[in-house]
C-alpha cells in the first residue's frame, strides 16, 4: 500500500484562531478514510488547505510524493484531487447534465464523449434522462449532494474527498449514500476521505478512521481502535453527538 | 423533435411574414412623391433638433421660433409671391443625444418629407451627421450651429447666417477692450475659461487669438468638463494668475454655479464677460443664478433690441406667444428662416420654372445680397446685413454683446455693444 | 424534420451512426464541428456533421455501462442496439447541430427579410442597420455578461478605441479598412487583456468590476479628448458608400458574432464560462482557470466590440472625442444583454431588435411629445424584471412553453 | 490645454483645504450610499438620481415657500415615505438575489427618476436664487466661501451623527449586527425585515439632506445624478464598510485629488487621478483602504 496523500505539519490560523494546527495527515492508496470530529474541529478546513481554497501559513502538501502545497484549486484538481461541498454549490441554470460534462470536459476534449461520460456517472448515481435535463433550479438537496458528487468523479480523480454529504439528509437517503460511495469506490476504484461528524456514518462506510479535534489529529486507526480510544470517547461525549 | 423543428421553422415564416407585411406597407407610406411640377404650392422646411437629452432646452425653443416665423410667412406675408404665393409647411424631428440618432432622424426627415430646406441641428456633432445626409440628397441645410469647422468641409449646400463660434471669442474680447477704452480701465491680462466641448473650444481659442492679437496678455487658459461640480481650485487658480478680466465660455448649469461661486468667492476682477451661446444673459441662467450674474455680459448672435420695425415686431410677437424673451436659439432661427425666404423669393425670380432645384435654391442662396432695407431676415439681424462666401458662411455675421442690468428692480439682459441701446449705457468696470 | 437529415451514403470520417424506427441518422458533437457543420451543409439539407469520435454503446444493463470507440461499424452492428439509449444524446446533438442550423436560416432568412422590407426607404434601412448594429454588440457582450457572468460596462470604451484606432489607420495611414478594422480590434482586446490581467488576478468582481469598467470609460473619455482634443474627425477614406452595403456589412457582421456566440455556447469554453458564472469557486474545484477563461472571454468580447467600432464610424461618417466614450451606451447595451437573459442568444436578438426597436422608434416619433420616453419604457422593463421574472425573455419563454406542454415528454422520456 | 499653475505651498494648502470642503459633501452624499449597502447588501445604482429628484423637490418648495428650513423638514417627510415605498415596491424583491438583478432594477429605478425629471421640469438647470451666507470667510492667507464652509461642516456634524447612531443607538446597533450576520441576527430576535426598511429609509433621508445642502451651492438638473452615482460608489469603494469614519476619509481623498487634480493637472482631466485611485483600490485593497469586511 503506497502513500497518496500526505501533509506534513500543515497549519492554517484565521486572525487569532488556529483552525488546523500542525496536522500530519496521510491517506493510503485505495482506501476509504474517514475523518471525523465534532463541528468545528478543523476537518473542512483541512480539506480546504488541501485542495488550495486556503493557502496554509505553515507545513507542506505531498501528493504522490509531489509538493503541491499552495497550488490553485484547478490545478490540484487536474492533478487528481477532486473534492464536494458541505453546503452544496449547485449551477442552478444549467441542466444536471451539463453542470457534470462541465467536469467532465477537463480531461476530454469533445463534447459528445464528454456527454457520454457524463451520462454514464450520472446513471450510475442513478439519475433518469428525465432528471438529467432537468434545471439545477429544480432538483432535491440530495440530487444536489448527488451532482455536487457526480461533478467530482468524472473528473476520474485518484483521490476523493467527501464533505460531510450526509448532512442535512434523512436516515434512509443516508443509508442509499453508504451504498452509493462504495460503489462508486469499488467501480471507478477512487480512493476516499470520507469526512463526517457523525460517527455512525463513518464507522459503516470507512476502512480507517482519523479524528480530529480543535485543529489536531487525536486518534488513527481501524474503526473499533478508534471507538475504544479514550480521548475520541472523551471527545465525543464531551460534545454528544 | 418534428415538433421542435417545425415549431421553429413555423416562427421564422411568422416573423418574415409580418416583417415583409410592414416593409410593404412602409413601401407606400413612404412612396416617392411626383417630381415638383413648376407651379410650386408648397414649400416643405425641415426643422431638425435636439428635442430631448441634455440639450433639449435650446432645441424645443428652436422649435417654438420656427412655428411664428412660418405662421408670419404663410399668413402676413402671403407666402412666396415669386411662386405664386406658395405656403411653407415646417415640419421637425429629434436629433437624439447622439450623432447616429441625428442622421437616423435627417433620414427620416429626408424620405419622409422630402423637405426643400433643411435647418438644424445646434450642436456640432449632431449637426455634422445631417449634413452627411443633405450633401447626399443635394438638400440645402442652414445650420444653426456656430462651430467653424462646419462651413470649411466643402460641403455644397449648407449655409450659415450665424456667427461663427470664434467669432463669439473674438467679440467678447474686443467688446472688453473698447468699453475699457471708454471708461479709461486699462486691460491687460486675462484668463480664459471655457467648457472642454468642442463649441467651447472654438470659442475659446477664438478669443485667446483675439486678445494675442489685441496685445493682451493670457494669463491663463483653463478648460473644465461640463459636469464639474465645485470652482473653488479653478477660482483659485484664476486668483494666483491675477487677471484683469476673465472671458468664460460656459455651458448652461456650470455658467449658474461659476457665477454664483464667485460671487461667494471674494475675488475681484475688472470684468466678466461670457462668450458664446447660451451663457449669464439668457432669462433661465439669471432666473437661477439671480443677483450672482448681474452685470456679466454674454455674446449673442441675435439681437432681440435691434431698433428695426421687424426686431421689434417678431421679439413682441414670440414674447406674446410664449411668455419669455426669445434667446440666441430662438434668434437664430428667426433670422435664418427669413433669409431661407428670401433666398426662396430669389429662386422663384431667378428659375421661375423650376426653383426648388437644389441647385438653382444654391444659386438664390449665394446671390442674396440683404440689408435693412431690401428685407426683413437683415432687420432681425445684428449687422443689418446678409451676404454669403462661396463656403456658405455670412460675409457681414456678427455678434452683439448683451449684459445683466438691474431695470427697475428686476435683472434683464440689455444690449450694450457694438452701440448701446437707447437709454443703456454699459456698466464697466463690474462694481 | 429528421427525415431530411436521412442520407444513404456515409461521409467520410467518424459519427454517430443510428437507427431509431427504421431510419438511419448521422448524428454530430458540439464545436468545433458545428460550426464546420454549418459550412459542411450549406449544399444539401444534410445538417451532417463529423465527430472526433463515433459513440457506440455496446452493453444496455442501465447501469455500469462502457463507452467504446470501434473504427467501423456494420449495419447490423448498429441494427444490434436499443435506439432508448442513445435518444438522449441524439436530443442534444441533434440539438446542437440542426439546432444551429435552424437559427442560423432564421436569422439570414430574417435579415433578408428585414432588407427586403426596408429597402424601398433609407431612414426604415438605416434604422434598421443601426439596430442589427446594436444587436450585434449586444451579442458580444453575452460572451462576457451572458456566459461568463461579469457585468462589464465598459462596451462603449472597448468600441471607441477600436473604431478611433481603426479610422485614423485606414483615412491617415491608409490600410486597408478590413486590415484597420482587426487592427482596431485587436488594440481594444489588448486594451482589454491589460485591463482583465489585473483585474482577475485581484479578484475584482460584482459591482467592483462593474464599477472599474465604468470608470475605465470615463478615464479613456477624459484621456483621449485630451490628447487630440475635442473636435469630428471625418473620414476620408469610404469603403462603404451606401446603406446597402452598410446593412450589407453590419449583417455580416451579426451573423458572425452570432455564430461565434454559437461556438463558444458549444464549447469547452462556454461549458466552463457558465460554471463561472453560476459559481467561481466550485467551478475552480473542478479544475476549470477561472481567471484565464475570464480573461479569454473579455477579449474575444472586447475583440468583437472594437472591431465593430469602425462600423459605427462609418455609420455616421466620422468620430469624435467629446463623450463618444459614453457610460451611457454601455449601460445600455449591459441592460439589453440582461433583460435577453443571461447567456441565451435568441433572447439577446429579441431584446435588441424588439426593446430597442420600440425605443428608438417611440423616441423619433414621440419625443418632442414626452421626451425620453424610451429611457422610460427600459427602466420600467428593468423593474419588472426584477420583480417578475429574474431571468429575462428566455424566462418568460419558458414560462410559456411549460404552460402550453404539460404533457409532452422531454427529449429522452421513452417510457 | 495643458498649464499647470506654478506648483507652490500655498496652492497646495488651498487646494488641500478646498478638497476637504468638497470631499465633505461628497462624504455626505456617499453615506447613505453605503449604509444601504452595508446593511441590506443591495447595490443601488439609482443613488444618483434619488439625489436629484430630492433636490427638485427641495428647490420647489423652497421657491414656493421661500424658506429653506420648511424645504428642508417637508422634503424629508416626503423621502421618509418615498424610501419606504421604493424599498416596499422594489428593492423587497430584489435583497439577496445576485447583484446582476439589483444593478439592473436599481439602473431601472435611475432612467425612470431620471426621465421623469426631464419631463416634468425640462432640461434647463435650476438653482435657488439666494444662498444663505453669499459672502467670502477669510481664514489667514486663504480665503474661502461661507456657503461651503457652512455646508461642509453640516455634513461633518450629520456624519458624526451617524457615527453615533449606528455605535450608540438600539436601531444602530441592530443594524450592524444584521450587517455582520444576518440569521444570527433573526435569532437573536430583531426584526430583521423592519431593520432593513429602517436602513433603506435612513439612507434615503441622508441623500436627501446630501441634496438641500447641494442646493445651497449649486444648480440642479435632471442628469445631476449622473455626475453623483459614480463618485459616490467610488467613495464607497475607497472608504470600504469600515463604519463612517472610512467614509469620511475616503470623501477627503477624493475631494482633495479632484481639487488637486484641476490645479495641477487640468480641470478638464481631473477625473483621470480620481478614478485611477479608485481602481488601484480595488486592486490591491478590495475591502476598501478603512473596510473592516
Amino acid at each position: 500500500m503506497s502513500t497518496l496523500l500526505e501533509t506534513r505539519k500543515l497549519t492554517k490560523r484565521f486572525g487569532g484562531i488556529i483552525a488546523v494546527k500542525e496536522v500530519d495527515f496521510k491517506v493510503e492508496k485505495g482506501v476509504i478514510k474517514g475523518l471525523i470530529g465534532p463541528n468545528g474541529s478543523g476537518k473542512t478546513t483541512l480539506i480546504n488547505c488541501i485542495t488550495g481554497v486556503h493557502r496554509p501559513d505553515e507545513g507542506r502538501v505531498f501528493f504522490e510524493s509531489r509538493d503541491i502545497t499552495g497550488l490553485p484549486p484547478h490545478r490540484v484538481a487536474k492533478i487528481g484531487i477532486a473534492r464536494t461541498w458541505q453546503i452544496v454549490r449547485p449551477f442552478k441554470k444549467m441542466t444536471v447534465l451539463e453542470a457534470v460534462m462541465t467536469s467532465a470536459l477537463i480531461r476530454v476534449k469533445d463534447l459528445s464523449v464528454a456527454r457520454s461520460e457524463a451520462v454514464d456517472v450520472l446513471k450510475l448515481l442513478g439519475f433518469t434522462e428525465e432528471l438529467m435535463n432537468r434545471r439545477g433550479s429544480d432538483i432535491t438537496l440530495v440530487q444536489h449532494k448527488l451532482v455536487d458528487l457526480a461533478r467530482a468523479i468524472v473528473l476520474k480523480p485518484k483521490l476523493l474527498f467527501v464533505d460531510e454529504i450526509a448532512a442535512g439528509l434523512r436516515p434512509v437517503e443516508v443509508e442509499g449514500l453508504i451504498d452509493l460511495l462504495r460503489r462508486v469506490h469499488r467501480e471507478l476504484d477512487i480512493t476516499m476521505v470520507v469526512v463526517e461528524h457523525l460517527m455512525t456514518f463513518i464507522m459503516k462506510l470507512s476502512d480507517d478512521i482519523a479524528v480530529m479535534h480543535e485543529g489536531q489529529l487525536i486518534a488513527e486507526g481501524s474503526p473499533e481502535e478508534v471507538a475504544k480510544n479514550p480521548r475520541v470517547v472523551e471527545v465525543y461525549l464531551g460534545m454528544r453527538v | 423533435m418534428e415538433g421542435v423543428a417545425t415549431k421553429t421553422l413555423a416562427i421564422v415564416l411568422a416573423v418574415v411574414v409580418v416583417v415583409v407585411a410592414i416593409g410593404i406597407g412602409l413601401y407606400y407610406m413612404t412612396a416617392p412623391p411626383a417630381p415638383t411640377p413648376s407651379k410650386v404650392n408648397e414649400v416643405v422646411i425641415g426643422l431638425i433638433e435636439p428635442l430631448t437629452g441634455k440639450y433639449a432646452v435650446f432645441g424645443q425653443e428652436a422649435k417654438q421660433a420656427a412655428e411664428l416665423i412660418v405662421d408670419i410667412i404663410n399668413n402676413e406675408l402671403g407666402g412666396i409671391k415669386s411662386m405664386g404665393g406658395a405656403r411653407l409647411k415646417l415640419v421637425v424631428v429629434d436629433a437624439g443625444g447622439s450623432p447616429d440618432e441625428a442622421r437616423i432622424a435627417a433620414e427620416r426627415l429626408i424620405s419622409e418629407n422630402r423637405p426643400h430646406i433643411v435647418l438644424g441641428a445646434y450642436i456640432s456633432r449632431m449637426t455634422a451627421a445631417v449634413a452627411e445626409v443633405t450633401e447626399r440628397e443635394k438638400t440645402i441645410l442652414v445650420m444653426d450651429a456656430l462651430v467653424d469647422d462646419l462651413t470649411e468641409r466643402g460641403w455644397q449646400y449648407v449655409f450659415r447666417v450665424a456667427p461663427k463660434a470664434s467669432m463669439h471669442g473674438a467679440s467678447a474680447v474686443d467688446f472688453v477692450l473698447d468699453a475699457a477704452k471708454k471708461a479709461g480701465v486699462e486691460v491687460k491680462r486675462v484668463v480664459i475659461l471655457n467648457e472642454d466641448s468642442v463649441f467651447g473650444t472654438y470659442v475659446s481659442n477664438g478669443a485667446h487669438t483675439e486678445a494675442v492679437k489685441k496685445g493682451i496678455e493670457v494669463a491663463n487658459h483653463i478648460t473644465y468638463p461640463y459636469d464639474v461640480a465645485d470652482f473653488s481650485s479653478i477660482l483659485d487658480t484664476i486668483k494666483r494668475s491675477n487677471p484683469d478680466f476673465i472671458v468664460m465660455v460656459p455651458y448652461f448649469s456650470d455658467g449658474v454655479l461659476f457665477a454664483k461661486q464667485f460671487a461667494e468667492s471674494g475675488l475681484k476682477v475688472k470684468f466678466i464677460a461670457g462668450a458664446g451661446g447660451c451663457g449669464f444673459t439668457d432669462p433661465d441662467s439669471i432666473k437661477a443664478a439671480g443677483e450672482a450674474v448681474l452685470y456679466y455680459t454674454n455674446t449673442y448672435s441675435f439681437n432681440p433690441y435691434r431698433n428695426t420695425e421687424w426686431t421689434k415686431k417678431v421679439v413682441s410677437m414670440f414674447q406674446q406667444r410664449y411668455g419669455k424673451l426669445p434667446t440666441e436659439a430662438g434668434g437664430i432661427i428667426f433670422y435664418s428662416l427669413f433669409t431661407v425666404y428670401e433666398a426662396l423669393e430669389k429662386a422663384g425670380q431667378m428659375f421661375p420654372d423650376n426653383p426648388l432645384n437644389p441647385d438653382n435654391l444654391r444659386q438664390a442662396f449665394l446671390s442674396l445680397d440683404l440689408n435693412d432695407s431690401n428685407s426683413i431676415a437683415a432687420q432681425l439681424y445684428p449687422s443689418g446685413r446678409i451676404k454669403f462666401a462661396p463656403n456658405g458662411d455670412n460675409l457681414y455675421a456678427l455678434a452683439v454683446v448683451l449684459q445683466v442690468q438691474k431695470i427697475n428692480g428686476t435683472l434683464t439682459p440689455v444690449l450694450v455693444w457694438p452701440e448701446p441701446q437707447p437709454g443703456v449705457s454699459v456698466v464697466f468696470p463690474r462694481p | 424534420m429528421l427525415r431530411s437529415l436521412r442520407r444513404r451514403e456515409f461521409p467520410r470520417g467518424n459519427y454517430l451512426w443510428i437507427v431509431v424506427n427504421g431510419f438511419e441518422y448521422f448524428f454530430a458533437s458540439g464545436f468545433p464541428g458545428s460550426v464546420r457543420v454549418f459550412i459542411a451543409s450549406l449544399p444539401g439539407l444534410s445538417g451532417l456533421h463529423v465527430t472526433q469520435k463515433p459513440l457506440i454503446r455496446i452493453k444496455d444493463n442501465n447501469s455500469n455501462t462502457k463507452t467504446h470507440h470501434p473504427r467501423v461499424n456494420t449495419r447490423r452492428e448498429v441494427n444490434k442496439f436499443k435506439p432508448t439509449i442513445y435518444l438522449q444524446l441524439i436530443a442534444s446533438n441533434y440539438r446542437s447541430v440542426t439546432g444551429l442550423y435552424l437559427r442560423l436560416i432564421g436569422l439570414v432568412v430574417l435579415l433578408v427579410a428585414m432588407y427586403i422590407a426596408f429597402m424601398t426607404s433609407k431612414y426604415y434601412l438605416l434604422f434598421t442597420t443601426n439596430l442589427v448594429f446594436f444587436a450585434a454588440i449586444v451579442l458580444a457582450w453575452n460572451i462576457i455578461g451572458g456566459y461568463a457572468g461579469q457585468l462589464d460596462l465598459g462596451s462603449a470604451g472597448y468600441m471607441g478605441v477600436g473604431a478611433i484606432v481603426s479610422s485614423i489607420l485606414s483615412n491617415n495611414i491608409g490600410l486597408h479598412p478590413l486590415i484597420s478594422i482587426i487592427l482596431g480590434g485587436l488594440s481594444s482586446a489588448l486594451l482589454a487583456g491589460a485591463i482583465g490581467f489585473p483585474m482577475f488576478r485581484f479578484g475584482v468582481r460584482e459591482v467592483w468590476y462593474a464599477l472599474s469598467t465604468a470608470a475605465i470609460v470615463v478615464i479613456l473619455n477624459n484621456a483621449v479628448r485630451l490628447l487630440i482634443g475635442p473636435y469630428e474627425y471625418y473620414l476620408r477614406v469610404r469603403p462603404i458608400k451606401t446603406y446597402d452595403e452598410l446593412y450589407l456589412a453590419t449583417s455580416i457582421a451579426l451573423v458572425l458574432v452570432f455564430l461565434l456566440n454559437y461556438a463558444v455556447n458549444n464549447s469547452r469554453l462556454g461549458y466552463y464560462l457558465k460554471a463561472i458564472r453560476e459559481d467561481e469557486l466550485a467551478a475552480e474545484a473542478i479544475g476549470v482557470d477561472t481567471r484565464r477563461y475570464k480573461l479569454l472571454a473579455l477579449m474575444i468580447y472586447a475583440f468583437i466590440v472594437g472591431s465593430l467600432g469602425y462600423l459605427y464610424v462609418v455609420m455616421i461618417g466620422y468620430f469624435y472625442t467629446y463623450r463618444f466614450f459614453d457610460t451611457g451606451i454601455s449601460v445600455s447595451i449591459a441592460i439589453l444583454g440582461i433583460i435577453g437573459g443571461l447567456g441565451s442568444i435568441e433572447g439577446c436578438l429579441v431584446s435588441a431588435f424588439l426593446l430597442r426597436g420600440v425605443g428608438e422608434y417611440l423616441r423619433t416619433s414621440l419625443a418632442h411629445i414626452i421626451p425620453g420616453l424610451h429611457l422610460l419604457l427600459y427602466g420600467a422593463v428593468l423593474i419588472a424584471l426584477g420583480v417578475i421574472e429574474p431571468e429575462g425573455i428566455p424566462g418568460i419563454a419558458r414560462r410559456f412553453t411549460t404552460l402550453l406542454k404539460t404533457t409532452k415528454r422531454p427529449m429522452g422520456g421513452v417510457k | 490645454m495643458f498649464e499647470p499653475t506654478a506648483f507652490d505651498l500655498s496652492a497646495i494648502v488651498t487646494g488641500v483645504v478646498n478638497g476637504l470642503v468638497l470631499g465633505s459633501l461628497y462624504a455626505l452624499a456617499s453615506l447613505g450610499l453605503a449604509l444601504i449597502f452595508g446593511v441590506l447588501d443591495i447595490i443601488n445604482f439609482a443613488h444618483g438620481d434619488i439625489l436629484m429628484i430630492s433636490s427638485y423637490i427641495i428647490y420647489l418648495i423652497a421657491l414656493s415657500t421661500g424658506n429653506p428650513w420648511v424645504a428642508l423638514l417637508s422634503s424629508l417627510a416626503l423621502f421618509a415615505l418615498f424610501g419606504a415605498g421604493v424599498y416596499r415596491g422594489i428593492i423587497h424583491y430584489v435583497l439577496g438575489k445576485e447583484p446582476l438583478i439589483q444593478i439592473a432594477i436599481t439602473v431601472g429605478l435611475g432612467l425612470i427618476l431620471q426621465n421623469l425629471a426631464l419631463a416634468l421640469f425640462r432640461a434647463e438647470p435650476r438653482a435657488l436664487p439666494s444662498t444663505l451666507f453669499p459672502y467670502p470667510l477669510s481664514i489667514g492667507p486663504l480665503t474661502l466661501s461661507a456657503n461651503r464652509v457652512f455646508v461642509a461642516l453640516v455634513s461633518i456634524i450629520l456624519c458624526i451623527l451617524v457615527h453615533y447612531y449606528s455605535t450608540r443607538t438600539k436601531l444602530g446597533l441592530a443594524s450592524r449586527a444584521v450587517a455582520e450576520n444576518r440569521e444570527a441576527a433573526w435569532l437573536m430576535g430583531i426584526n430583521v425585515p423592519l431593520i432593513y426598511m429602517a436602513t433603506f429609509t435612513i439612507g434615503v433621508l441622508l441623500t436627501t439632506t446630501a441634496a438641500f445642502l447641494w442646493m445651497q451651492i449649486g444648480p440642479v438638473d435632471p442628469y445631476l445624478g449622473t455626475i453623483f452615482g459614480l463618485l459616490c460608489w467610488i467613495i464607497v469603494a475607497l472608504g470600504g464598510l469600515g463604519g463612517v469614519a472610512g467614509i469620511i476619509a475616503s470623501g477627503f481623498i477624493i475631494g482633495v485629488l479632484d481639487s488637486l487634480g484641476s490645479m495641477f493637472l487640468t480641470p478638464s482631466g481631473k477625473y483621470i487621478p480620481m478614478y485611477i485611485a479608485f481602481i488601484l483600490t480595488i486592486w490591491f485593497k478590495p475591502r476598501g483602504l478603512f473596510g473592516r469586511r
